[in-house]
């Protein structure tokens, strides 16, 4: 804390040019997240798997944070480099890995995911990375769907992109997002008409100021918590049109498959065939991600236990339900309604051989 | 003229019967998952019942109980598993 | 039709409590208990107390279960030496704020034994029980009249829930003190 | 007449669809299989219904709530799912497979 003001630790540029080639060091975005200590211990392996000589640990800390809104932010972010940088000691023992650290973008207006990464690319590039390991849960400025894009970012920026795998144990998100008047409006009217709605729309005075107070009070709670994107009419619009076109898609599949399992139930036999899954979907963002579950549920003979990033645990009931899940005809729609007709004709699980079932390993040993 | 009205009825007297059935697998278990689980389609059979009834006693105002009880319900399913998997993680 | 209706919700509530009463688990108790609401605030709204099965709803199945999780979870010893709980400010003015607006409407009561406040001057009503009251019942006390004779199946429903309260407590301790 | 039709038709689906469910519920083997039918065949058999409902109630502005009522369960019912089954597997519950075949 005494020289918190002299932002990186340790020597910085000392090897920065020699190792300028494809074995350079490997440079590891933190913040305070739930993953960090395995993202660390993973970075380390990766580093002394490949001979990599040297790990960054940066903190990307925007300069309205750092100064304006809480100097104690400066403090904390130093504090945590120096956690990290003691993790990473206990990972390496020998010393055979530089470890440095630093806090970055203090000086700069980082907003979105590509001004983050634009800063991170500088960083890298001065000390001569091109390998880049994200902790999964890392999250800058809180924004769920921020941390997909910053890495897609990243990776056309040409660098080596990849997640550290961890195991999440039970979660304890933050639930409270960036929320503006726009979300407080939006809210408002959105609970407002509901109101309304359940009132039958009397439209007297007594049920206008009533809904009135019940939108603002619910709207002055939620309103951050609700509606975390930045509104974008345009988008929103066009998902809402293709979204119409994905109900009746959803509705068929959701009868057709059903009565595929009800026959299974009804059948004297029980011809049942139930099977953990694990598939790694091709979609981004917590919004898709959540449609894709939840569509995913409702088809009969499939069901989400587990979703963790992209990677979903289903469990399959029947043979038939587990190889439409395969054909990802569900990822494709979803991918359609939130990304466009373009976004929507790329390989199938199978063909990427994203999917894999759970136990049939152990049984071929 | 189809009897609407005994034939919302009956399905109501149906549903009534098929939540007595899943009641069992509420008491059996074997694992609180599996009551929680019966519990929810207990709570969506109600749910059903109650837009049946008011269908068929032309009680409107029944289908607002309905909402309450279809957000409860879910409530509920969601706590209870939350509570088992971090006791006290709840709120 | 309609009974058929109301006869199978009896058997399913008589069910659900008879199986909260057996059950060992605490958990899954509770979890019958929201089960025996649900079907109690059905026969409810089906003998046409749309209120009551509200109400049911709502404290039977949802604050009950939560309320009960909640105990569950908060019956531990705490840990740490603190020995008060801290208080939220904020949670602190909502509740303070709440008494005040209740506190706002007491100078709108009449006055104890005031003679023009609504219940002694709206003569309709009042007047009838005081002038009737004893040629009806032969209770010379007219509150008594009314809690025993006019509504004494109501008074007596509460006595009996009363009394059940009062019996439960007592086989409740004496199981303790003989085990 | 094809009002009334409609109505019987949807009314049968969705007794149909329950009864499936609570079969299913009471004769799968594990957590997991169960709460298959518990999230789908029941909120099919649930959504025909309220359809059914939503007919036999006509035009009228209470029949939107019908409809609220729908989405909320088609919402919500595989939410509930997730969750059961998730806390299922945290718990570590181990699926069922068929042994004796």
């Amino acid at each position: 804390m005494a020289d918190h003001e002299s932002a990186p630790v340790g020597d910085a540029d000392a090897d920065a040019d020699a190792d300028a080639d494809s074995d350079g060091p490997i440079l590891v975005p933190v913040g305070e997240s739930v993953s960090l200590r395995t993202t660390v211990a993973h970075a380390i392996d990766v580093a002394s798997d490949g001979d990599r000589g040297g790990v960054h640990f940066v903190a990307p800390v925007p300069l309205h944070d750092i100064d304006d809104v809480d100097p104690s932010v400066r403090e904390a972010t130093q504090e945590l480099l120096e956690r990290v940088e003691a993790w990473a000691a206990e990972d390496d023992p020998e010393g055979a890995l530089t470890v440095e650290t630093a806090i970055i973008g203090a000086d700069e207006y980082l907003f979105g995911p590509d001004d983050y990464a634009a800063v991170l690319a500088a960083y890298a590039d001065e000390h001569g990375i091109d390998r880049l390991v994200i902790d999964p849960e890392y999250n800058p400025r809180g924004n769920a769907s921020i941390i997909q894009s910053m890495e897609a970012e990243l990776a056309s920026l040409g660098f080596a992109v990849e997640e550290a795998p961890f195991a999440r144990r039970v979660r304890r998100g933050r639930f409270l997002q960036r929320g503006g008047r726009a979300q407080f409006l939006t809210l408002f009217g959105v609970s407002f008409l509901f109101y309304q709605l359940l009132g039958g729309f009397a439209m007297t005075r007594f049920d206008l100021l009533t809904g009135a107070a019940s939108a603002v009070i619910v709207s002055a709670m939620l309103y951050r918590v609700s509606l975390g994107d930045r509104l974008r009419v345009a988008a929103l619009a066009r998902r809402s049109a293709r979204l119409v076109l994905f109900v009746p898609y959803l509705l068929y599949e959701i009868i057709v498959s059903n009565l595929l399992v009800s026959y299974a139930i009804l059948h004297p036999k029980l011809p049942i065939e139930p099977r953990m899954t694990e598939v790694r979907t091709a979609v981004w963002g917590s919004m898709p991600i959540t449609t894709l579950a939840n569509s995913i549920t409702l088809t009969p003979g499939t069901l989400s236990v587990l979703v963790d990033g992209r990677i979903f645990t289903v469990h399959t009931l029947v043979p038939t339900a587990r190889e439409g899940l395969f054909d990802g005809s569900l990822e494709r729609a979803v991918r359609f309604v939130f990304y466009g007709r373009a976004a929507a004709g790329i390989a199938t699980p199978r063909e990427r051989g994203d999917c894999r079932i759970l136990g049939e390993e152990d049984e071929t040993e | 003229m189809i009897p609407t009205t005994g034939l919302l009825l009956g399905a109501a007297a149906v549903f009534v019967v098929l939540a007595i059935a899943v009641l069992y697998r509420a008491v059996r278990g074997p694992t609180t998952q599996d009551r929680v689980l019966a519990i929810n389609v207990l709570g969506t059979n109600t749910v059903v019942i109650l837009a049946l009834l008011a269908a068929a006693l032309d009680v409107p105002s029944f289908l607002d109980i309905a909402l309450v009880y279809a957000l409860l319900n879910f409530l509920v399913a969601v706590a209870i598993s939350k509570f088992t998997v971090d006791r006290g993680g709840v709120m | 039709m309609i009974e058929y209706v109301a006869y199978a919700l009896a058997v399913f509530v008589v069910l659900t409590a008879v199986a909260t009463a057996l059950l060992r688990d605490v958990l899954a108790a509770i979890v019958l208990f929201g089960a025996y609401s649900l079907g109690m605030a059905l026969l409810y709204t089906l003998l046409l107390a749309p209120d009551v099965g509200l109400t049911e709803a709502v404290i039977g199945a949802g604050v009950t279960t939560l309320l009960l999780l909640l105990t569950i979870a908060r019956t531990v010893r705490p840990s740490g030496d603190r020995t008060a709980e801290r208080v939220d400010p904020r949670a602190l003015f909502a509740c303070g704020a709440l008494a005040v607006v209740f506190g706002l409407t007491l100078p709108g009561l009449p006055a104890v034994g005031d003679p023009n406040a609504p219940i002694v001057s709206y003569e309709a009503v009042t007047g009838y029980y005081l002038s009737n009251s004893y040629a009806d019942t032969g209770v010379e006390n007219t509150v008594t009249a009314v809690l025993a004779a006019y509504r004494g199946f109501d008074t007596f429903g509460e006595a009996t829930v009363v009394f059940g309260a009062g019996v439960a407590t007592l086989v409740v301790l004496r199981r303790e003190v003989l085990t | 007449m094809l009002v009334s039709v409609a109505i019987v038709v949807f009314l049968a689906g969705g007794v149909f669809f329950t009864f499936v469910s609570a079969v299913g519920v009471l004769r799968l083997p594990d957590v997991y299989t169960r709460a298959h039918t518990a999230s789908q065949t029941d909120t099919l058999g649930a959504g025909l219904t309220l359809v059914a409902v939503a007919l036999a109630l006509g035009l009228e502005t209470t029949t939107i709530k019908t409809f609220l009522l729908l989405i909320f369960i088609f919402i919500t019912n595989p939410t509930a799912a997730h969750a059961i089954a998730r806390a299922a597997y945290e718990e570590g519950i181990e699926p069922w497979e068929e042994t004796d075949d």
